[in-house]
């Protein structure tokens, strides 16, 4: 019987000879799955769009705000010319409907936006709500009582109400990509939190933990030697899941304008426009949401490798895909 | 038919050749112990008969036949079928080898009913009957703790409770009474012996004690690097061993009888200050009408370069004094004063070790507490301690998994020992070592005690290696301490009936000694 | 557990207070014009101060927030222009825009936005567990793959997507079901449960992919533990260990998760409100807060927020029954 | 407009005579929150406020441009004037009730607009304040129990209104709600909203969720013989609100059930549906197409630099993009292009003008000169200021597509958001209204005076708060002039040709650039009959539509 527990059939470390004892770093155990290292290339490969997008648009001789009404038909609502939403040499991606802008170039741009802005307000959020979620687990009574209570404060507030009071408060000038990941890093951190506190709380009489607590670290470090490592599992779990919904947060957020300022395109923005447009021109909505699904799937399968990588048992259960099991 | 049939048996985790060329069998209703120092093999051997290393990424060759099934090769569900039904195993690690989640009756119950159709009621019923007959006290309502609320040696009761629950024909035990006191330890001895007696089991003990094996079983299997040594009638290999690993092993028991060197120990000065003096501690568990004291008035003190040994019933209260000494505990009743400068051996090294962590960075926890930055000198000091601890300072890099029972228990002492602390409460320090590393580490301790003037507090239930390394001992039963004084005095002229009880049950290493102990015992009993 | 309650009780109030004074401060600085908003688009600037004088805009902040406590405590009199009406404590005031009493306003909107959320709370805690078990159980197959690929759809969809193909799907093409619209329970429930159906799916399936990866993850981390060996090892097959044992891990995050989500929804389901036309909680704070209609915006605040506390209250009971070892803190 | 192509079906429907009886189901996203006539701002009393309020006059209940007239409702006729058109009389027709079979009288009506001017009740349009004498200082009859001295009922059935100025366009205003009768004794302030009196051919018998979800049904003290405006076919009128706008189109295409018999208010077809149902010629034919006097323009105030300059206003004017505009607002069959201020219906007084010839997609050439005129050589760099709604109106989109092609004529725009309230309150403040900004008017009636009047009369810049709509703060002493002139005439014709030359004659100055019309796209159910779409609200008519 042949299982692979690593996620859509990774084939991982198919070698039954592991790597020599002392040097099986987390590196290691992760470069050993195929599919994590695939998903991780696609990551970098988006990321490496989005720093290259003005060197990639000069390439297609596009620019992402300029409006092309020629390639559009106006009298039916501005639906793209051409077919398949007007691909072709021109645009490679075809173009908005209604503008007519190309699309190949407000997608490389949009990745800026939406993974730049969802991966900086995800590790705000990771940061803040595992620092929470361990203060409440670890400190005592009170300490528990006022973070947890803080954090209902935090959940009740909804999104809409603080970010309108932020946009009010804080001027224009400042870089709104900055302000937003960090408006949404300061309100979505509640998930992580209660996560990191739940789980903590189970560990936290655990023996190894109690020993720790025995050796003199500080109650902080026991947290950060002893509780994250075991913590890592969900938490990178949850971490995957919380950068597509803080595409799709940032995309709210244009969408009340209180987000990244027009003409600026981003992904979330454009699949919310997009809509409507799924059965007119179908490639509009299709390929900014085809990406974001890539991106989600790429994250999830990457997290899943990182998360194994980080468990040093699981090395074995790795090898439950591998022909090493005679048994 | 043999029961077992093991032939050239080899397992391998990636480089370490953990088993090589392993044969034996064993016969219907006979006993085989197997003994050996730890990380010789025995455990994944244990393994290899009910199929465990499938799907772990062990390599495993050769041929395990296990009452007519080939564990190698059998499909899933001839599998599950020898498993607990036919063969039914007893694992090492007691503390964690129980579902924290569920009472423990239920998890009983669970596996019964997995081989035999009964109703939940039924199941519950027999887990009951089991958990009684390994001698939990009050076995209705403890059936309805979780494990946490158990003591180690009533968890490892309940896991053989749990084995003895399906009946098997073959009872593989790994290590079944290591936290459990003398006295506990003869009546599960004895009942495993009834039980062959009676039903036709057969037993394979995995053991380190050689006088556990000498009680309970036929023949003895040492094993060595994850070879056999030598295999014979219990008897004879005891009395006249024929290879010269076998003869060191036998050297390194302790004797109970032995009046050894402690003469000479410096002992406390009765004089000097305490490092470390409880008073009247108590520590209450449960609820409402069901609350209980698990320590109810103790008071000790231990002073520097002093040992106390500590032994007692299963359950008597023993880990949770050690953990309200060092101060995991909060005690509901009385005050610890002294040195905070303290250090724990946990009593389950599986669970003591955080298992995402190499064993290196454990150890080097309290140096880095300590502002110890240079990771050179973090490293030179790790491997010190392991090699003290007898273990190979290259492990630096490895996980908890991959360490046998044994050598995880040597970790968790190099981590205690890594701060120098003033006091050291070792829960069982030593119960899951084979004789020689068990010796090792003694004298270790001893050249500490010496040297730093560590003191310790030595819970053991083994009463040899507590008179070998103690200068005073307390005895504990249901929370209190119901005789303590110095080794010569409780050794000597046990005064209260307990002590006497334990001393009597301790086992002995010629088997037809011990079988006439155990009638004697029997005799005893009936009388009672 | 009395204290525990009690304790709970006064974490609560301070929440809601804590609650009111934030949504008062961020009104405080927000832009636009109360009076002026209420008053209507071509008003007079004696008529916007004649309506910022009789919503009683004029006080200092403190003073308006000092009559909404009192309002709280012990009811408040307004005018309906030919009468004095009385709004009984505990009164959350009346609205700006619609002069309706908050209170009575949110009894209106409550069971509806309540019908949605628990709904689609059943369905997304009974889909995400569900996926999650079968893909550890199915773990390397073809079947496993499917299930991830579903479930991560669900994620990297936004919600008014995914609504709006079920409607066109189950509503306009095949025609299955209604076009959603809200039927109130008391009045039909099968209509209710129909009408409804749609939209707890939206939301579950935006939802469950989270439990689903979280419930799989924390099984696995389970099954690597020791315990799950002696049941192996005494033959339990491997479904009763996922079952009984693995299933037992995720326990905790998903009660502590599913809180989270729960209170949140209460507030945080805008999107589906809108799109399906149901008359909740959500939508009509996003219609306050863009009119500036503090009164309702506090109110409803307020409410949501008592949902938050009550969902994390009642999860931390369940966890504390779950797991024992934890004390209810 | 009106039914002028294929894809309006005004009148003709589909087979047979339309017959009384059955429920016409309403679709529409905003719900009916206000359900007052003091409170209610419509053109020509709105479309379900008119099912249940009657006015003095009311609007022509006709296709195209036929509807753009003002008729006779309660009243016998539009209104005696006198002379110089501050004395408006009217009298009311006889056997008028109300829904409780109660009379309707003179008085009523009296109160009826009082009650508009009560803070609480605030909301409807500012004529009667600016119009009545003394109505800038009334406070409504909850404050003021004398009344109001300058609206005069001598008898039950007549009533005389006093205007502090000549306004021939009277009879239009007196379509507006707040010419509904409300007897005194059954008013209840604030609460009467929930379930106003009717005096039209339905009654509320339900009113859910603040106007969410109304159900009229016959009123049956209606009599049909005192209307001559409304059909009233269908006994029961089902107003479902707050769906979502694509909701809303695709039911009205499916027309499952009740759907059947749907129409909307107030939902247009998006470009995305618009794009589907012009490929569907069964879809095609239920779609009515009205037009509503509205413009979209970009307005400047040239009290902030550069604005100040009419070269650069005219280089703006020339710049603009009027296709990217109107794909950007939903393509040419949802908007028109607009060269002038003045929407192109007659009634208005429409006179074609186009004093800055930008072409389809702007003149760039002639804006960067115009630049290089006005000493800008290197560019300019301008701020224009949009809201953050999705409105298609002031909204994002329109300004990225400014932006655009502004950029191309030298410009360096900088876009700068505002939320919606934030962006009204600092476009009609003096202190704050930026330089360039998207605005939007549509008429309170369909005439050249409420279009041209609030924008452009000097006297009614609105120096205090932000209720100020003359964004160019023009105040010529000519302009104001011709406008009170134009108001005295009575002869409804002869003012709108003068209203279309002083917007031509205004449009020289460049101080806003016309960007498009509006064009009403909307889908009704397939067993609409008799669909009438008037150019004065642009929307099918709800009082004319039979489901039989
Ligand atoms: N999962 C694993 N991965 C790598 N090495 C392992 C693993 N399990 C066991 N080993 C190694 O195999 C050897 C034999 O282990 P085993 O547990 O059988 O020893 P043992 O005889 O039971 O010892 P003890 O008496 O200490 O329990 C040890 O050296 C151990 O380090
Ligand atoms: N957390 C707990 N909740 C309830 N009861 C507990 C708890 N911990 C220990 N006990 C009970 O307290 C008693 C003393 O337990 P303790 O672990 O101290 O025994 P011990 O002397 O160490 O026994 P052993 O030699 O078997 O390890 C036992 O009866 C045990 O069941
Ligand atoms: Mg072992
Ligand atoms: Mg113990």
């Amino acid at each position: 019987m042949t299982q692979s527990l690593a996620l859509l059939g990774t084939e991982a470390a198919s070698s039954s000879e592991g790597p020599a004892p002392g040097t099986r770093s987390f590196w290691r155990r992760l470069r050993a799955q195929k599919a994590a290292m695939a998903a991780g290339s696609v990551i970098a490969l988006l990321v490496l769009t989005a720093l290259a997008a003005p060197l990639l648009t000069a390439l297609a001789g596009q620019d992402p705000n300029a409006y092309h009404p020629e390639a559009v038909d106006s009298a039916a609502g501005g639906v793209p010319l051409g077919s398949f939403g007007g691909i072709g040499a021109e645009h490679w991606l075809g173009v908005e409907p209604g503008t007519g802008r190309d699309l190949f170039a407000r997608i490389v741009y949009g990745a800026r936006v939406s993974l730049g802005v969802a991966l900086f307000a995800t590790l705000v959020q990771l940061a803040i709500g595992i620092t929470l979620g361990l203060a409440a687990a670890l400190g005592g009574r009170w300490t528990d009582q006022i973070v947890s209570r803080f954090t209902d404060v935090n959940v009740a507030l909804p999104l809409m109400v603080l970010a309108l009071a932020l946009l009010a408060i804080v001027p224009q000038s400042v870089p709104r990509p900055v302000l937003i990941a960090l408006v949404m890093g300061l309100v979505g951190w509640s998930g992580v939190s209660k996560l990191v506190r739940a789980q903590a709380l189970a560990l936290k009489h655990a023996d190894h933990v109690e020993a720790a607590r025995l050796s003199g670290w500080s109650t902080w470090r026991i947290a950060r030697r002893e509780l994250l490592p075991s913590l890592a599992a969900p938490i990178i779990t949850y971490a995957a899941l919380m950068v597509p919904s803080n595409i799709s947060v940032e995309a709210a957020l244009s969408f009340l304008g209180v987000g990244i300022k027009p003409p600026t395109p981003s992904w979330g923005q454009m699949i919310t426009e997009a809509d409507t447009w799924y059965q007119t021109a179908p490639t509009y909505l299709l390929i900014p949401a085809g990406l974001l699904f890539v991106t989600v799937l790429s994250l999830t399968v990457f997290g899943e490798g990182v998360r194994l990588a980080l468990d040093p048992r699981a090395r074995t259960r790795v090898l439950r895909a591998g022909k090493g099991s005679a048994a | 038919m043999s029961l077992i049939e093991v032939t050239d048996l080899s397992v391998r985790f990636d480089e370490v050749r953990a088993v090589d060329g392993v044969s034996f069998t064993l016969d219907p209703g006979a006993a085989l112990g197997v003994v050996g120092e730890s990380g010789s093999g025995k455990s994944t051997v244990a393994y290899a008969l009910l199929g465990l290393h499938r799907e772990t990424g062990a390599s495993v060759s050769g041929t395990v036949k296990v009452a007519g099934v080939d564990v190698l090769t059998a499909d899933e569900r001839e599998l599950r079928g020898l498993r607990g039904g036919k063969a039914a195993m007893v694992f090492q690690d007691p503390l964690s080898s129980l579902d924290p989640y569920y009472a423990i009756g239920d998890q009983i119950a669970e596996v019964y009913r997995v081989h035999h159709r009964v109703s939940r009621r039924a199941a519950r019923a027999r887990a009951v009957e089991v958990l009684d007959r390994v001698g939990i006290p009050d076995a209705v309502r403890r059936s309805r703790s979780r494990p946490h609320e158990f003591s180690g040696g009533m968890r490892q009761r309940a896991l053989i409770a749990m084995a003895l629950a399906c009946s098997p024909e073959l009872l593989v035990a790994d290590e079944p009474t290591t936290a459990l006191d003398v006295t506990v330890q003869a009546q599960i001895l004895d009942l495993l012996h009834e039980l062959r007696a009676e039903t036709g089991m057969g037993l394979l003990l995995v053991t380190h004690d050689v006088g556990v094996a000498a009680e309970s079983v036929d023949d003895i299997l040492v094993m060595r690097h994850g070879k056999v040594v030598e295999r014979g009638p219990v008897g004879s290999v005891l009395a006249s061993p024929r290879e010269a690993y076998t003869q060191e092993l036998l050297a390194a028991v302790p004797r109970i009888d032995a009046s050894d060197t402690s003469d000479v120990r410096p002992g406390g000065a009765e004089t000097a200050e305490p490092v470390l003096e409880a008073r009247d501690l108590r520590k209450v568990y449960g609820k409402g009408k069901q609350v209980f004291p698990a320590v109810d008035g103790v008071s000790v003190s231990v002073r520097p370069g002093e040992t106390l040994g500590v032994v007692g019933e299963s359950g008597s209260g023993k880990t949770t004094l050690g953990r309200m000494l060092v101060g995991l505990l909060t005690p509901d009743g009385g005050s610890v004063t002294g040195t905070s400068d303290v250090q724990m051996v946990f009593q389950d090294p599986a669970s003591a070790l955080n298992p995402r962590r190499s064993i290196g960075e454990s150890i080097a926890d309290p140096l880095r507490a300590r502002g110890e930055k240079d990771e050179e000198r973090i490293r030179a000091r790790v491997g010190e301690l392991l090699v003290r601890v007898g273990l190979d300072p290259t492990l630096y890099d490895r996980y908890p998994h991959e360490f046998s029972g044994g050598q995880r228990q040597r970790v968790c002492i190099a981590r205690a020992l890594a701060p120098s602390p003033r006091l050291i409460v070792c829960d069982e320090p030593v119960s899951s070592l084979d004789v020689t590393t068990q010796a090792q580490v003694l004298s270790l301790l001893d050249e500490l005690r010496r040297e730093l003037g560590l003191a310790l507090v030595f819970v053991a239930h083994d009463l040899a290696v507590v008179r070998q390394v103690s200068d005073r001992v307390a005895v504990m039963r249901r929370g209190r301490v119901v005789e303590s004084g110095t080794v010569a005095e409780v050794y000597g002229a046990p005064k209260d009936p307990y002590t006497k009880q334990l001393l009597a049950a301790v086992p002995a290493l010629d088997p037809s000694v011990a079988a006439e102990r155990r009638s004697e015992r029997k005799e005893l009993a009936e009388a009672a | 557990m009395t204290g525990f309650l009690l304790r709970r009780i006064a974490g609560a109030l301070f929440v809601l207070f804590a609650l009111s004074i934030v949504v008062y401060a961020i009104f405080y600085v927000a832009p636009g014009d109360v009076a002026r908003i209420a008053c209507g688009p071509r008003c007079s600037t004696a008529q916007v101060d004649q309506v910022r004088e009789q919503l009683r805009l004029g006080d200092p902040v403190y003073v308006q927030y000092w009559h909404f406590l009192q309002g709280i405590v012990a009811g408040r009199d307004y005018s309906t222009g030919t009468a004095l009406a009385h709004c009984d404590a505990p009164c959350l005031g009346f609205s700006y825009q619609t002069d309706q009493q908050v209170t009575q306003l949110i009894l209106a909107k409550l069971p509806v936005t309540a019908s949605l959320v628990f709904g689609a709370f059943v369905l997304w805690i009974v889909i995400g567990v569900g996926t999650g078990v079968l893909s550890v159980w199915r773990r390397g197959r073809l079947s496993e793959r499917v299930l991830t690929w579903l479930t991560l759809t669900g994620t990297a969809t936004p919600v008014f997507v995914i609504g709006l193909l079920l409607i066109i799907v189950f509503c306009s093409t095949l025609a299955w079901l209604p076009f959603p619209q809200y039927v109130p329970f008391t009045e039909d429930p099968e209509q209710w449960m129909w009408n409804l159906l749609l939209p707890w799916f939206a939301l579950a399936l935006l939802e469950s992919a989270k439990y689903a990866r979280l419930t799989r993850s924390s099984m696995l981390e389970t099954l690597a533990d020791d315990h799950v060996r002696t049941f192996r090892a005494f033959g339990v097959s491997e479904g009763a260990i996922l079952r009984r044992h693995a299933l037992r891990g995720a326990v905790a995050p998903v009660i502590a998760l599913s809180a989270l989500d729960f209170g949140t929804m209460f507030g945080g389901a805008v999107l589906t409100e809108s799109l399906f036309g149901i008359p909740g909680l959500a939508r009509e704070l996003v219609e306050a807060v863009k009119v500036v209609d503090l009164p309702v915006v506090v109110g409803l605040v307020m409410v949501i927020g008592f949902f938050v506390v009550l969902a994390n209250t009642v999860a931390d009971v369940l966890y504390a029954v779950a797991d024992r070892r934890v004390v209810l803190a | 407009a009106g039914p002028d192509s294929a894809d309006s079906s005004g009148g003709s429907g589909a087979g047979g005579k339309p017959q009384k009886g059955g429920t016409l189901t309403v679709l529409n996203s905003n719900p009916q929150d206000d359900f007052d006539p003091a409170r209610l701002y419509t053109s020509g009393g709105g479309n379900v406020p008119s099912l249940v309020f009657r006015t003095l006059t009311t609007r022509n209940r006709e296709d195209g441009a036929a509807g753009a007239q003002v008729v006779p409702d309660l009243a016998t006729d539009l209104g005696k004037p006198n002379k110089d058109a501050t004395v408006w009389t009217y009298t009311l027709k006889e056997g008028l009730k109300y829904e409780d079979g109660s009379p309707i009288t003179s008085a009523d009506i009296k109160y009826g607009i009082e009650r508009s001017f009560a803070a609480e009740l605030s909301g409807g349009a500012p004529y009667l304040r600016d119009w009545l004498i003394g109505g800038d200082k009334y406070q409504g009859p909850y404050k003021d129990k004398g009344g109001l001295d300058s609206i005069e009922t001598p008898d039950e059935r007549t009533i005389v209104f006093k205007l502090n100025k000549p306004e021939g366009e009277f009879p239009y205003l007196a379509t507006q709600t707040q010419f509904a009768p409300v007897p005194k004794a059954k008013d209840t302030g604030t609460k009467y909203e929930e379930h106003p009196v009717s005096s039209g051919p339905y009654k509320v018998v339900k009113n859910e969720n603040d106007g969410e979800h109304l159900v009229l049904e016959r009123n049956e003290h209606w009599d049909p013989k005192t209307d001559e405006e409304r059909k009233a076919y269908p006994d029961k009128i089902d107003v479902r609100s707050g769906l979502d706008s694509a909701v809303i189109n695709q039911r009205l295409q499916a027309g499952q059930g009740a759907d059947a018999a749907a129409v909307t208010t107030d939902t247009n077809l998006g470009p995305a549906e618009l794009a589907k149902v012009s490929g569907d010629d069964a879809l095609a034919k239920r779609v009515g197409t009205g037009h509503f006097g509205y413009t979209n323009y970009l307005a400047f105030n040239p009290k902030v630099k550069p604005f100040d300059d009419l070269k650069v206003r005219q280089a703006v004017s020339y710049a603009v993009d009027r296709t990217s505009v109107i794909n950007a607002a939903g393509g040419s069959s949802l908007a028109e292009p607009a060269t002038t201020f003045l929407p192109p219906q007659k009634s208005f007084g429409y006179t074609k003008y186009d004093h800055f010839p930008a072409g389809a997609n702007g003149d760039a050439a002639k804006a960067k000169a115009l630049l290089k005129e006005a000493g800008y050589e290197d560019g300019l760099k301008i701020t224009l200021t949009h809201s953050t709604d999705k409105d298609f109106e002031t909204s994002p989109e329109i300004a990225t597509a400014l932006q655009d092609a502004l950029q191309k004529a030298g410009f360096k725009v900088e876009l700068q958001g505002l939320e919606s309230n934030d962006y009204s309150d600092k476009t009609h403040s003096v202190k704050t209204a930026p330089g360039l900004f998207l605005g939007h008017w549509g008429a309170d009636w369909p005439s050249g005076g409420p279009f041209l009047a609030p924008i452009f009369d000097g006297r009614q810049i609105v120096k205090e708060g932000s209720g100020n709509y003359n964004h160019a703060q023009l105040n010529d002493a000519a302009v104001n002039k011709e406008i009170d002139e134009i108001n005295k005439l009575t002869d409804l014709d002869a003012a709108a040709a003068r209203w279309g030359a002083l917007d031509k004659k205004i449009g020289e100055q460049a101080l806003s650039v016309p960007l498009f019309h509006p064009v009403y796209k909307r889908l009704f159910g397939k067993d609409i009959k008799n669909v009438v779409i008037s150019d004065w609200t642009g929307v099918l008519d709800i009082s004319q539509v039979a489901v039989k």
